[in-house]
């Protein structure tokens, strides 16, 4: 990573190629370490994601490329093989990739830039939090080889499936799948560190925006970015533990013997399991409190940096700012009581399904409110479409599908139907590929420059955009009808059932447009490497922009700011003012009556 | 940037052209291989009460896997083959192992165009080992059973060994459930009994039914699971006939010295074996035991309670159960001339809930029956039960009882029926603890 | 240049609507209801349909329309000069409005259209909500559940024991001639509790079958639902009936078919095949229901698919139940 | 609220270095570290409590702490001690904060040693739980399972090991007749019959009562006789219990011994002479964690011992 530094830097001549890199305290290093080892993570998890894809359109086919590791199950993938791949999909994607690059790498690199301070509040918590991933990634990695595979459970990794164990102290073998074993093991304490990492930054994100903001900067003055960041700290902070819970007693479950999620008497074949009394429910709820929020989590950083980025380059301020900051508290309030929703046929009271379900529905409300403000945004705005602004009109445009499919699955009666099928994984894509990665692409368009003082290719990031766009769509929207013809999810093979198996060609074309969907984002790394080296040098402000990380020198030294910025305004105010054209930056010192930007 | 467009060009034709790269069926390089495991000459491989295999670690007779010090085979290991229990086919010289590879390929194709030759005209007919029969079932047994099953039907498929009990290995020619006359010599199934098995699964284990599959393509199956089962035997019994343990050199070899035609001295055997055990599983197809009918009303229609006549063949299924091994401590005496005849208790002691380990046919660890759990495998229709009782359970211990009245069969029918359900156990007046 | 985006945007949701109203022509669409409550279910679906694609279409058209109309002539980076709009206070000054009249007035307020894009989905949004609240009560609501028939009620429910295991589902059925008992004795203390107990308690004439459901039509059915060992989910997509099934625990699931799809082979034979389409009187094979497992539960998750046979009337469910039990037991002596 | 004027900076904006709440960042953090801990133990608390409401039954209770060798004056006194420990801990702060470093090194050692005779008494109750087998995936309950048969060669295994080490147990002679009736195969006597005669018949729960018992209403279990052998017998959701007791109470140890590290930490700064009046923000985050652990003790106490 041989980035260009300005003089800046070397005023720390004590920091050696180590520290400086490696174990750095500074919270936008940090920031790209989590960055790139997401990224990295990213690509497993697409990979996962393809074969996945491959299996199901031609599930009687010898697997392309692989088939010599499955010659004993003559050239087929077997099907608890097919199980770990999207079990570890998932997993993958959203404790590796989704959850470290927003709260993790974004939210490191923007926190103190935008807030306009030196650095986290702990800098040292926050080096632990990223170093507290590397047994998380170490030990999810490691899952896949040990014996039996990797977890298979899915990621919700429901008991009894992924906690049945052997008594304790003859093994950590699972009667009830090979992969619930020794891979289930390492998946839960890998987990378990995630949360201790994920525990640790929101700890620090929190107390930073609290305390650290520059003079001037009022809480309603902060970007949404930072809104997003503040609220999903404040999530992960309420809900990990809970979390953390769940993974230590299914941990105990499958290693000592204690039977927190699992009843008695079930039947393996020739194990039928010993004392227990626990009760399978217990863990639905316990990871669906946390799961749910983590929902918004994955959701609400992106959001907030959507917003900041269509207000730039729409050079309009954004649409109802405070509208904004209390539909994105809303969500993440209303987050906390709705996850039964994803319980609504597991076998939960189904009164409750009842209040749940309202809660639910109501969660629609602030979405909403969230949408029509972005396209009131760039209504009677100046358009100016960039690589990140693509993304992030993607973002919306793509969101909306998201967030309408997800009504349906709020209505009790009609998630009967739909419970568990394919409708429900393309609302989940819609919402967590086509809007959080969309917000993360967006962002790393958006703040490369400030991160590496250097341009990305724009004509090159358009194409990256139009093709991803397009094939997502191809990709993800099909599921839907997939979804209401009934064809069940996490099957490896739709043949099965004789009305299922009608769907084929439409799944033959998700899947060749998933493979070109993948291959269409090594647009994106030969772009993303190519610029990190030879792109075109950036300015301190290369977009005009008006928040507050734009006024420090690209790449930002450490201590970031030469001086202490002092804030004036609010963070949008991309009006025209005489003599400044439309670009206020917040430290921007107006002479005469204040300018009263509304929205 | 310039460069980028070919290589994005690249990238995007690439998976357009892995599309439809496999083919459907099994590729033309996987063949059956010749067997590796152990055969199991003898049942008395130790001491009973080992504790059963965990998942994952299933063939604990594989030869290397004895070497293993946490095998509770180890002490044995050496031993095990010296007494001739066991035989290590991975002793066999190279040569010898590709001659004999070619003869049963010969005879048997390989997975992707199954056969069997050698067998008679009418053999072929009623078991239908057509080639037509046989690919279509082999292509079904690639979806649906293989990864249990495994390539050559010897239960060691990917997922094989982590379930307990451990799929069958067919190659012993011996299946558990029959409904076919087991009294004299130990039979195949009949057609009937393969599917069945098929299209109910085998309750209590990790066999599905299949029944979602047509009549048809069940059919293909057991003809295919025949072809197996063929294959596997004739290859037991070659290497067990043809090549001999020699200790001094610690290898399998040609047994007969004079002869250096090899390959015709294993052809003929093979081929032999091929049309001796043809024979009898197309004998078998005649052997189906008829059943008597049932004797007794078992329930009353106003009261829907038990009537006196199945409570009594309840009760006297009990004594017949315990036989001589009768426990003073439960106050059950048997009458001596029933207690003669069943005595189910010497194994399934104390009802089957303290029944020990021993070793089966296949080398694995089982144990009878508990029956007090509702779980039979073999079926839970009376008829089932019966036919268990009468034919026993091939290769696992269960000895036929066809020499046993049909009718104390029947009154150990409804007992074991009652056994596992308290409240029943209270209407038939029986306590078992 | 920058109005092309707008175009692929168009045309990509163009298409999604298009797929949403084509594919139920080409059969991808919801599998018939054939249940008393199926149709709440489907109406509630299309209702919600009906709203999310108008808000749908409403907001994409939207925002393409702003996308082409708003493009700026200016590059990234560069300052813009503004056109005068709505809801924006420039530097220090107001700029009028480009619509007159009343409608003017609220749109340029920008409290009010937040008030109105606030309150009319919340609107919208709580009547859905409440809309459905009865239709899941009569699914899922134990009290709901059709019971023994003891004063108002016609009949009593077939009852069905259904266990999970991996990878199929265990099926126990009540003897004929228990059932039979069950169907015309109404109001018989001896009998309810006989009902009650079925599902706690076996007995040794029961009727088990592996992965076939049979009811009959018109008639209300309720099924024990249980598990062996991982959770199961009991799913009859025909049925719109979906539930999952806790290890340890015992869930009563309950639906009536108003269809029947299962005829007798022949005359007075005992093979009974299911994809008969009554309204056809042919074999249609969308009339083949599958009951299947729709909770992962394992690598045989996939194959875990069963078949439901409706019969016509009880006496052809009753032919049926006999023809099986006949195959349990050679015939009796007496 | 749009329309509100953005106000110029107020001047005392540029004389503070940054904005924010009066709190100083550690105490900030700590507060928030504070919630994702009253956010995991109300996650383990209310596991055991809707474990504990959920399944028990008439017929198979939920233990007592008679059932499983709780003593409540011991927790009681273990209540007592942190209750002690967090006023000394305030002691020490306010001493430091009146400028006795001296007292305020004494109180923080008080603390310590309390903190070490809590851990100590809960090693001694550990022990008698692992002396009497009440652990998770060791204890039996339903006997009628397939571990039945695992319970009773346990149990012959325990007697035969009292016959040779204790043969002077007031209930040797029952221990020698059981061992007989359950013979060289395990098969004399079922796996309730043999619980029966281990606990008797007076304390045999319903969910365990054989269907034929051999005992009579004067008959006393061998554990009613020798309370002191070691033998297994069977504890209905025994096994439930034992997860919850240890999971709880095994985390709220790893807290206070947490906390331990730190005030020894503290005195390892005193004893090397840097300890002092600037140290008054660490004694308070201390203290805040200390009391935190205090408050979790107070929770669980009458949830496990009392309730």
């Amino acid at each position: 990573m041989s980035v260009a530094h300005p003089a800046e830097v070397h005023a720390h001549p004590e920091m050696n190629f180590l520290s400086k890199y490696f174990f750095s305290q500074d919270h936008k290093v940090i920031g790209i370490q989590f960055l790139f080892t997401s990224l990295i993570f990213l690509v497993v998890g697409g990979g996962l994601a393809l074969l996945v894809r491959v299996q199901l359109a031609w599930p009687h086919a010898e697997i392309p490329l692989l088939s010599w590791m499955f010659q004993d199950n003559g050239g087929r993938m077997p099907e608890s093989f097919y199980n770990m791949l999207f079990s570890m999909h998932a997993s993958v994607m959203i404790f590796f990739v989704i959850i470290p690059v927003l709260a993790g790498a974004f939210g490191n690199f923007t926190i103190p830039l935008m807030i306009g301070a030196k650095d986290m509040a702990f800098p040292v918590l926050n080096m632990l939090s990223y170093w507290f991933m590397w047994p998380a990634f170490v030990l999810i990695l490691s899952s896949f080889f040990v014996e039996g595979g990797g977890p298979a459970a899915g990621w919700t990794s429901y008991p009894t499936l992924s906690s049945v164990a052997m008594p304790a102290g003859e093994g950590l073998q699972s009667p009830a799948a090979p992969n619930s074993g020794h891979g289930q093991v390492l998946w839960l304490l890998a987990l378990t560190f995630v949360g201790i990492s994920s525990m640790l930054g929101s700890v620090n994100y929190i107390t930073t925006i609290i305390n650290m903001r520059a003079p001037g900067m009022t809480l309603y003055r902060m970007p949404m970015t930072i809104w997003a960041m503040f609220i999903t700290a404040i999530l992960q902070a309420f809900a990990l533990p809970v979390l953390t819970v769940a993974l230590i007693l299914q941990t105990l479950d499958k290693t000592i013997g204690t039977t927190f999620f699992l009843p008695d008497g079930l039947t393996f074949g020739n194990w039928i399991t010993g004392p227990g009394g626990g009760q399978t429910l217990l863990w639905q709820h316990l990871f669906w409190f946390y799961s749910h929020p983590a929902v918004y989590i994955m959701i609400l950083p992106s959001m907030g940096m959507v917003s900041d980025i269509i207000s730039t380059f729409a050079r309009r301020p954004l649409f109802g700012y405070r509208a904004m900051i209390y539909s994105i508290a809303g969500i993440a309030g209303l987050g906390f009581i709705v996850w039964g929703h994803h319980m609504f046929q597991s076998g939960m009271d189904p009164r409750l399904g009842t209040g749940f379900m309202i809660a639910t529905i109501m969660i629609a409300l602030p979405s909403a409110i969230k949408v029509f403000n972005w396209l009131g945004t760039i209504f009677h705005g100046n358009i100016q479409y960039t690589a990140a602004m693509l993304f992030a009109l993607g973002f919306v445009a793509l969101f909306i599908i998201g967030g309408l499919s997800g009504i349906f699955m709020a209505a009790t009666p009609v998630d009967i139907f739909i419970h568990d099928t394919y409708f429900i994984v393309a609302h989940i894509h819609y919402v967590l590929f086509t809007s959080s990665i969309f917000g993360i692409f967006a962002g790393i368009y958006y703040w490369f420059p400030k991160m590496f003082a250097r341009q990305m290719n724009e004509f090159w990031g358009r194409v990256h955009f139009g093709l991803t766009f397009v094939l997502a769509n191809c990709v993800f929207f099909p599921m839907h009808i997939l979804g209401v013809g009934g064809l069940r999810r996490r099957i490896p093979d739709i043949t099965a059932s004789p009305r299922e198996a009608a769907f084929m060609p439409l799944n033959q074309f998700i899947t060749i447009s998933a493979l070109v969907l993948g291959a269409v984002q090594i647009i994106f790394v030969i772009n993303f490497f190519y610029s990190l080296f030879r792109g075109k040098p950036a300015g301190r402000n290369p977009w005009n922009s008006n928040t507050l990380e734009w006024s420090a020198p690209s790449p930002p030294p450490h201590g970031n700011f030469e001086t202490v910025p002092i804030v004036f305004r609010g963070p949008y105010e991309y009006v025209e003012v005489e003599g400044h054209g439309d670009h206020l930056p917040q430290t921007l010192k107006l002479e005469g009556p204040a300018p009263t930007a509304g929205h | 940037m310039t460069k980028i467009l070919p290589l994005a060009a690249f990238a995007l034709l690439a998976p357009i052209v892995l599309v439809g790269c496999g083919s459907d069926g099994y590729s033309s390089a996987i063949v059956y291989g010749v067997r590796t495991d152990p055969l199991v000459l003898d049942d008395k491989l130790g001491k009973e009460g080992y504790e059963p295999d965990r998942p994952g670690v299933l063939p604990i007779l594989l030869a290397k896997d004895v070497d293993n010090p946490f095998n509770p085979m180890y002490e044995k290991g050496a031993s095990l083959f010296k007494d001739g229990l066991l035989r290590d086919p991975t002793k066999i010289s190279d040569k010898d192992r590709r001659t004999l590879s070619k003869i049963l390929q010969a005879y048997f194709g390989r997975p992707g165009e199954p056969q069997v030759a050698g067998v008679d005209s009418t053999a072929t007919r009623i078991l239908k080992l057509d080639q037509d029969t046989l690919s279509a079932g082999s292509q079904l047994y690639r979806l649906h059973c293989l990864h249990c099953h495994g390539l050559a039907g010897d239960g060691r498929g990917p997922t094989g060994r982590w379930v307990n009990p451990h799929p069958r290995d067919y190659r012993l020619g011996l299946f558990k459930f029959t409904s076919v006359d087991q009294s004299d010599v130990p039979r195949p199934p009949s057609r009937g009994d393969l599917y069945r098995t098929l299209q109910t699964g085998i309750d209590g284990t990790a066999m599905p039914a299949f029944n979602m599959l047509t009549g048809d393509d069940l059919q293909n199956l057991v003809s295919y699971i025949i072809h197996l089962s063929l294959r596997g035997k004739v290859e037991f019994e070659t290497i067990k006939k043809a090549f001999d343990y020699d200790p001094a050199k610690g290898t399998l070899s040609i047994t007969e010295d004079g002869r250096d035609d090899v390959y015709n001295y294993i052809d003929a055997m093979v081929s032999e074996f091929v049309s001796l055990f043809a024979k009898d599983w197309v004998e078998s197809q005649t052997k189906t035991i008829a059943a008597p009918s049932y004797p007794y009303a078992d329930f009353d229609k106003e009261t829907r309670a038990m009537t006196a006549e199945l409570k009594e063949s309840i009760q006297r299924g009990q004594k017949l159960f315990l036989g001589e091994g009768a426990d003073k401590a439960k106050g059950v005496m048997p009458s001596k001339e029933e207690a003669k005849k069943a005595n189910c208790v010497s194994c399934h002691i104390d009802y089957g809930r303290q029944a020990r380990y021993k070793f089966d046919a296949w080398g694995t660890l089982v144990k009878a029956q508990n029956l007090t759990n509702p779980i039979r495998r073999g079926g839970d229709r009376p008829i089932d039960v019966f036919y268990r009782i009468h034919s026993g359970i091939n290769g696992s211990g269960m000895v036929a009882h066809s020499k046993l009245e049909p009718n104390h069969i029947w009154d150990l029918v409804n007992f074991v029926q009652t056994l596992p359900f308290p409240a029943m156990r209270k209407a038939a007046g029986i306590e078992i603890d | 240049m920058g109005k092309w985006w707008s175009i692929l945007f168009g045309v990509t949701m163009i298409a999604c609507t298009l797929l949403f109203v084509v594919s139920p022509f080409v059969g991808w669409w919801l599998p018939e209801g054939v249940s008393t409550h199926s149709w709440s279910v489907d109406l509630l679906f299309y209702f919600i349909l009906g709203i999310t694609g108008f808000f749908f279409i409403l907001t994409e058209a939207l925002m393409c329309i702003f996308m082409y109309r708003y493009c700026s002539s200016e590059k990234a980076g560069r300052t813009v000069a503004h056109a005068p709009g709505f809801f924006v206070r420039t530097y220090n000054k107001w700029t009028p409005p480009a619509i007159k009249g009343s409608i003017a007035k609220v749109l340029n307020d920008p409290h009010k259209i937040e008030m109105a894009w606030t309150v009319l989905p919340a609107v919208i949004l709580l009547w859905i909500a409440f809309a459905q609240v009865d239709a899941w009560a009569v699914i899922k609501y134990q009290s709901r559940m059709p019971r023994y028939a003891e004063k108002n009620q016609e009949f009593t429910p077939l009852q069905i024991d259904v266990t999970a295991r991996q990878w199929e589902w265990r099926i126990r059925y009540p003897s004929s001639e228990r059932f039979v008992e069950w169907m015309t004795r109404k109001g018989d203390p001896e009998i309810l509790k006989d009902f009650q107990s079925f599902a706690k308690i076996e007995q040794k004439d029961d009727v088990k079958l592996v992965n076939e459901l049979h009811v009959w039509n018109h008639h209300p059915a309720v099924l024990q639902l249980s598990t062996r060992d991982v959770i199961h989910s009991f799913n009859l997509p025909h049925m719109r009936v979906k539930q999952d099934s806790l290890p340890g625990k015992q869930i009563p699931v309950w639906f009536t078919p108003i269809k029947h799809n299962t005829i007798r082979l022949s005359a007075d034979g005992d093979v009974w095949i299911d994809g008969y389409n009554p309204d056809t009187k042919a074999q249609d094979r969308n009339q083949i229901w599958d009951l299947s497992c729709a909770e992962l539960c394992g690598w045989g998750h996939y194959r875990m698919v069963g078949r439901l046979y409706v019969h016509e009337s009880q006496q052809d469910f009753l032919d049926w139940l006999k023809s099986v039990e006949a195959k349990m037991l050679p015939p009796r002596a007496k | 609220m749009e329309h509100a004027k953005l106000e110029h900076p107020a001047p005392e904006h540029e004389s503070k270095a940054h904005m924010g709440i009066p709190l100083p960042n550690g105490k900030l953090a700590m507060w928030l570290f504070l919630v994702t801990e009253i956010m995991f133990f109300t996650a383990l608390i209310g596991v055991y409590i809707i474990i504990r409401n959920g399944q028990p039954t008439v017929r198979q209770p939920w233990p007592t702490p008679h059932d499983v060798h709780l003593v409540e004056w011991i927790g009681a006194f273990n209540t007592f001690v942190l209750i002690c420990s967090s006023l000394t801990v305030v002691l020490a702060h306010w001493s430091l904060h009146t400028k006795n470093v001296r007292r305020a090194i004494l109180y923080i050692g008080v603390t310590l040693a309390l903190g070490c005779v809590f851990l100590v008494v809960k090693a001694f109750e550990y022990n008698s739980k692992f002396a009497h087998e009440i652990l998770p995936g060791r204890i039996f309950e339903k006997l009628d399972g397939p571990y039945g048969a695992k319970f009773v060669r346990h149990v012959a295994a325990q007697l035969q090991e009292i016959e040779e080490h204790h043969p002077n147990s007031k209930a040797i002679g029952q221990v020698k007749k059981l061992r007989e009736e359950i013979g060289e195969t395990f098969s004399g006597l079922s796996p309730k019959q043999v619980n029966e005669r281990i606990v008797g018949p007076h304390h045999v729960k319903d969910c365990d009562k054989p269907e034929r018992s051999f005992m009579t209403e004067n008959d006393k279990g061998i554990l009613e006789i020798d309370p002191d052998l070691h033998l297994s017998y069977s504890i209905p959701f025994g096994n439930m219990w034992a997860s919850c007791y240890f999971a709880m109470t095994g985390f709220h140890a790893l807290h206070v011994f947490g906390g331990l590290v730190v005030f020894t930490v503290i005195l390892v700064l005193a004893w090397r002479g840097l300890f002092g009046v600037h140290h008054e923000l660490m004694i308070e985050l201390t203290g805040l964690y200390w009391h935190f652990v205090d408050i979790v003790w107070i929770f669980l106490f009458p949830l496990l011992y009392l309730v």
